[in-house]
């Protein structure tokens, strides 16, 4: 009997670790295939004419492959989100771990979380219908299907993702602290400031990175709402053409391993490099703020 | 007897020499803390601001568009009249299909990683892997479905491809939420167990999941609604543009809510006379996420409520 | 049973009605329509993912070497004619442009409407995506294959351009005849109006036929519904969407 | 000296990580005796304790050298079955841990994961247990209630019912008491006094007259040793060692 | 009775929610000495001693009747400014909470805080601070190094350090040795020696022992409520009370 259950200990350890290596397998095939169909690009144009060339026309003839204005594009469109969200989201975290009562936390969280659950879709479809026209009549800009609102709509994209990990970044700071700070005569607003933000600071950092690796990943909101020209912008309110927005507009018409289909993959590669490095980012800095953690025992 | 107000407190009265600022200073660190706790309030407040301002929108623009033809009928005329019959039923079809998928894998793959897998090398790299494969952009998810499923498996355009899709898709969020829940279930009733002469898998299967299944399923509730929202992976794979009767099988090409306010918004045939079913549209889309959501987050309070 | 309609968006209201009515006389089978462009239709002929492939524009030669290689024979329908119309915010005064006016806007050489007797107003430069037949039309007859400036702003349909165009005073853009409406403003060019009559009479310099491409000779339901689009009623249906019939 | 061993530890070192937590500990427990561990926090009480019933093998990083002898044999061979070991030697935990199921449910649990299907004996089984642990009196009209329902001290009692389910050889006890008010701690210290007639018992406290009251023998852990261990009476009165009197008259700790 | 009242409660009640904490507290503590509040785990005297510098206003659910009076002034009252009290109340925690910054930030932290700016004082407040809680040799040449990397009873030093820099009046202390090995433990008592020639002193603690080593004065709590208070030498050799008696000699708790 005990061999037997022994066995199936076994066997059903096994099993596991054989769906968890499926769930990283994904991970590998996503990336075998992405550069196995994106690779052949270069048979055609060499690294540096697509990553560095100025001219997006795929389907000319000659065509130009040259993506550096979809990759300004995504850019900008994300530092400028990040600019939006970041002061948003930790201020919002802030608040929520400091300063709000249980009560009042108790339903800004749950706004929070629902404005993180909303369709990417619809945050596109509200910029296309109703910021897009707003920001025409208000700046008197021509175009309200900009870098800006592409930006803006991303933000609040990312607020979320920001605003929760950066919550349970500050949460998570001993309330020991708090109570030191205190008791040595310091505001609420200087414990905050000098003992709880750098304390959580790395969590923060961890937050702001995703936060960014979202946005520059989001593919809804920039179709709709960037304009989807290519080239380089000139001010905020050029449109502009993101790399997301590029794969998803053209994919439908490239022909199975054709030129501009490779070409499309390999935009995929380069966006997936940028996740990537964020998420490693991130990853770092929450490994080096764990490690600090436990040294302070 | 005086109260001790601010003078008796202060520092000529206190006994502390002069090194301390004078009065003064607090007076101004108290209104600095008020004008500063005025911008962590207001920053809050734009969250909500935000999400009214969504809603309201929607729902003021959208509401006359829903009717019961609207639910239960597919489009007419060009797409220009009818309902989102269709819709609705093939981003429930992608939906359910997608945790099909993904709860069995990512259910598992948290249990191992949380209660049979030791800390190690080969472990960090596959968190790693994990947390990467949450970070994956979703159109790049698309890609690869387009690529593995549709082309290189064979299903083409389907349900089936775009279910398999967002099941890759939703995996990280399961397996989060999993570990999550199974990290709250308390060491001791697994020491309890296994000190009663359980093995582990009876520990687990007996004591920890049945107290970690609540917060499982508040994930799997969160991850079909993440699966429902996604245009982005169901755009190649799954969904087209008119196909107004139910799907018959798994390999047909399904009509999505997500997908049809997309078309309607940037590609319909008359844009602006569909303005109304775009907006009706995105109100079910909402509400049917939206109400996903609340009730997972409803029910995961109450959940936290009873752990206390 | 199922057929499948895809591609371009200027044959796409007529390919709807089309559809629409054919499931009325053929309740047995279910009709899907996607939009997206004509890129996106032959492509999905030459990939074998649609039974129909709409087009604006004629094959690329290419695009008939790579189907050849995956054994696929895309045979073309003409199915009705069209003319593209320039289009402007309906507040705009311009009337007219000449062929070479418009062919210096979409460069980007011409960068306000005062230059063509407008207001003094920039110009927003309005194209289609690169699956567009449309777009490819455009590219032939009037930018003799001169290319658009990077900074136009593109849109996926000819929906969507009419969709930009209303919400932007400084628009210039162009769409298939069927899309007209009173929210944009037509522009004849050279003088001459585009509309059936001059489409059919030549005069009109912008025009081009629709096509419905098959994977070899159709049979079974594909065919009967090719056959439905040059019946009597078929043809009523194209006429009916704004396009011109062949007869 | 009549009684024999029922379990010893024999030149038993224990490691987590590159840390030492025990050295060389040699320590006997004698048949239906009750042996108290005592020592200041972090000296290494529990971490001996879950040698005992290689609890610590769930902790990766660990590592034990020595032996640990059960009726003279060694619980870490490499033939033994944990699972098997672990439904001979009881364990009792600092906070009561009843699962969230029924009082019924949670003794009957570990008759049920050995594979007792047999209805009416895990009903007398839970009956026996629950009279042992000097409870059913209190709930034999509620067993089929959540077991979180209960007081703290009836829940201690209640996960010392569920140990005596699947009737144990040994009895291990992590300050059972230290959770529970004055009263409760009283009722388990009577229980430990009943059921030292059929188990061996070994219990960590951090109350030294807790000690006192329920041991025959106790033994002092210092930074991972043992310093000294002896007749409860002589500990308390006449210990050899100077760091243990100072433990015991509060000197530090 | 030489030396005046430094603090006061007056019949102080304290509630958590629905929960009563602290039942009608009479409490006095005298200048330059030290008070030791005893009584086993959850009676109350974290509670009571958190009240002594309103550190328990952070708990949004709790409430306060009855007075307590520092130099004769209620610090209850609505005029006062608590962050001005807390500077005036020291506190030192269970365990050592060193903010993640230098040793020498965390020691200047509370008088940057209260706008001190001119960096020759600060230094010098630091020195004096770090020599008074005997830490400064240790130190003394690592002040820029992470305060996180010292052991457990320097950190607990360099807390008290950071306390005393903004030369409070009145030091609450709650279990300050209760995490730390014996050594660093008898180096708290006997900094508690020296600092009680300046400051008035209340040190929670659950080891008598201590209690009577350190205390001039020892209070008895028991579920909320003061059960007995008399100078320390008679109270651990001639209570009054029974529980006392019973809580001294560890009969429970
Ligand atoms: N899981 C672990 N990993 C690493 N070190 C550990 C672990 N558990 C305990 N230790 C360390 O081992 C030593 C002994 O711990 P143990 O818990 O056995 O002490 P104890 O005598 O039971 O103390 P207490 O009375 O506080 O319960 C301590 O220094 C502790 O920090
Ligand atoms: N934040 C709180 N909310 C509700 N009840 C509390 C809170 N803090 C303490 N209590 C309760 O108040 C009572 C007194 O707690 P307190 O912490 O003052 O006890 P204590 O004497 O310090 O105990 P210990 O020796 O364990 O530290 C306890 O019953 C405790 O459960
Ligand atoms: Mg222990
Ligand atoms: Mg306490
Ligand atoms: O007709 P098009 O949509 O391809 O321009």
């Amino acid at each position: 009997m005990a061999v037997l259950r022994n066995r199936t200990e076994k066997a059903i350890h096994w099993l596991f670790l054989g769906i968890a290596t499926v769930s990283i397998g994904i991970l590998v095939l996503i990336m075998f295939f992405l550069f196995h169909e994106g690779l052949p690009i270069f048979k055609t144009v060499t690294v540096q004419e697509f990553v560095l060339g100025h001219y997006w026309y795929p389907t000319d003839d000659p065509s130009d492959f040259g993506i550096l204005p979809l990759i300004v594009a995504s850019l900008f469109v994300t530092l400028l989100s990040a600019m939006i969200s970041i002061p948003l989201g930790v201020m919002t975290a802030v608040y929520l771990s400091e300063i709000a009562s249980r009560k009042v936390a108790e339903i800004v969280k749950p706004v929070v979380e629902l404005l993180a659950a909303l369709p990417s879709v619809v945050i596109g479809f509200f910029g296309m219908v109703l910021v897009g026209p707003f920001l025409q009549k208000t700046f008197g800009i021509p175009i309200g299907l900009n870098l800006f609102n592409a930006s803006l709509m991303l933000a609040f994209m990312s607020v979320p993702t920001i605003c929760s990990i950066a919550e349970d970044a500050l949460y998570s700071v001993p309330d020991s602290l708090r109570e030191a700070s205190l008791a040595l005569g310091a505001t609420e607003l200087e414990t905050i400031v000098k003992v709880i933000v750098p304390a959580g600071l790395s969590g923060i950092s961890t937050a702001i990175i995703l936060g960014m690796s979202r946005a520059i990943g989001e593919t809804m909101v920039v179709l709709m709402v960037a304009g989807g020209a290519a080239m380089l912008p000139g001010s905020i309110f050029d449109p502009v053409r993101p790399m997301p927005a590029s794969i998803a507009s053209e994919m439908a018409e490239a022909p199975f391993r054709g030129e501009h289909y490779h070409a499309l993959f390999a935009i995929g590669i380069v966006l997936f490099l940028f996740t990537m490095a964020f998420n490693l980012v991130a990853d770092q800095i929450a490994q080096r703020y764990r490690q600090s953690g436990e040294a302070s025992l | 007897m005086k109260d001790l107000s601010e003078e008796s407190l202060s520092d000529e009265n206190g006994g502390i020499k002069g090194i301390f600022e004078k009065g003064a200073g607090l007076g101004g660190r108290r209104r600095m803390q008020a004008l500063w706790f005025g911008f962590f309030r207001g920053a809050a407040l734009i969250n909500g601001f935000a999400l009214g301002l969504i809603l309201f929108f929607m729902f003021s623009r959208g509401w006359q568009a829903i009717s019961w033809e609207f639910l239960t009928q597919p489009p007419r005329d060009s797409m220009t009249a009818g309902g989102i019959f269709p819709c609705i039923i093939g981003t429930l079809g992608l939906a359910l299909g997608a945790i099909a998928v993904a709860l069995p894998i990512g259910v598992a793959s948290a249990i191992y990683l949380n209660e049979y897998a030791s800390s190690g090398k080969i472990m960090r790299i596959i968190r790693l892997g994990i947390s990467n494969l949450a970070g994956v952009p979703s159109v790049v998810f698309g890609l690869f479905g387009l690529a593995f499923f549709c082309i290189i498996l064979g299903m083409g355009v389907s349900l089936a491809a775009g279910a398999l899709t967002l099941g890759a898709m939703t995996l990280p969020v399961i397996i989060g939420a999993t570990e999550e829940a199974l990290k709250s279930v308390p060491d001791t009733y697994r020491e309890a167990s296994l000190g009663l002469g359980a093995t582990r898998w009876q520990t687990i299967w007996r004591v920890v999941l049945p107290s970690a299944l609540p917060g499982i399923l508040t994930g799997a509730i969160l991850g079909i609604s993440r699966a429902a929202g996604e245009t982005a992976p169901i755009m190649f794979t799954a969904a087209v543009f008119f196909t107004p009767k139910i799907p018959s099988s798994i390999m047909d090409e399904v009509m999505a809510l997500p997908y049809h306010i997309y078309v309607l918004a940037t590609a319909g045939t008359s844009i602006e006379q569909t303005r109304p079913l775009q907006y009706g549209t995105a109100l079910v889309l909402i509400a049917l996420v939206l109400g996903m959501n609340l009730v997972a987050i409803i029910y995961r309070s109450k959940l936290r409520k009873k752990m206390r | 049973e199922r057929l499948s309609i895809n591609g371009s968006t200027t044959v796409l209201p007529a390919a709807q009605k089309l559809a629409e009515a054919f499931m009325k006389v053929r309740p047995d089978v279910t009709v899907s329509v996607a939009g997206g462009g004509s890129g996106n239709g032959i492509k999905a002929i030459v990939d074998g993912t649609t039974h129909v492939g709409n087009s604006s524009r004629f094959i690329r030669n290419s695009e008939v070497r790579m189907a050849v290689e995956k054994d696929t024979y895309p045979v073309p329908f003409r199915i009705g004619l069209d003319c593209i119309v320039p289009v402007v915010h309906p507040d705009n005064p311009v009337k007219d442009l000449s062929l070479d006016q418009l062919r210096d806007m979409y460069t980007g050489k011409i960068r306000n409407w005062k230059e063509v007797g407008g207001r003094d107003m920039r110009v927003v430069v309005i194209s289609r995506d690169s699956s567009s037949g449309t777009f490819e039309s455009w590219g032939d007859l009037v930018m003799n294959k001169q290319r658009v400036v990077p900074s136009a702003l593109t849109v996926p349909s000819n929906g969507g351009l009419v969709q930009a165009v209303t919400t932007t005073p400084g628009a210039i853009g162009y769409i298939a005849l069927g899309y007209v409406n009173k929210d944009v403003k037509m522009v004849s060019v050279d003088g001459v109006m585009g509309s059936e009559e001059n489409t059919i009479s030549g005069r009109y310099p912008i025009s081009r036929p629709l096509f419905m491409f098959t994977r070899g000779w159709p049979e079974g339901v594909t065919l009967d519904f090719i056959n439905f689009v040059f019946s009597k009623k078929g043809q009523e249906e194209v006429k009916a969407s704004g396009s011109i019939p062949v007869y | 000296m009549e009684k024999k061993w029922k379990m010893q530890a024999k030149g038993l070192n224990f490691y987590y990580g590159n840390f030492q937590a025990l050295y060389d500990i040699d320590l006997g427990f004698r048949e239906r005796d009750v042996t108290a561990l005592i020592g200041p926090s972090g000296c290494g009480k529990s971490t001996f304790l879950r040698c005992l019933n290689r609890m610590n093998d769930l902790i990766p990083i660990s590592r034990v050298k020595g032996e640990v002898l059960l009726d003279d044999n060694n619980i870490y061979a490499p033939s033994v079955d944990v699972v098997r070991l672990r439904r001979k030697i009881g364990m009792v935990f600092q906070k009561p841990n009843p699962f969230p199921k029924t009082i019924f449910e949670n003794v009957a649990y570990g008759l049920r994961v050995n594979g007792v299907r047999d209805k009416n004996i895990i009903a007398g089984q839970v009956e026996k247990s629950l009279r042992q642990a000097a409870l059913w009196e209190e709930v034999k009209d509620r067993l089929h209630e959540s077991a979180l329902g209960m007081s703290g001290g009836q829940q201690q009692r209640l996960c010392i019912a569920r140990a005596l389910a699947v009737e144990p050889e040994v009895l291990l006890m992590d300050e059972p008491a230290s959770a529970l008010d004055p009263l409760a701690t009283q009722k388990i210290e009577e229980l430990i006094h009943e059921l030292k007639r059929f188990y061996s018992i070994i219990i960590v406290t951090h109350n030294m007259q807790q000690a006192a009251r329920v041991s025959d023998t106790t033994a002092f852990f210092y930074m991972g040793r043992i310093i000294e261990v002896d007749e409860t009476d002589t500990i308390f009165t006449n210990p050899k060692n100077k760091q243990t009197e100072e433990y015991i008259t509060g000197r530090f700790g």
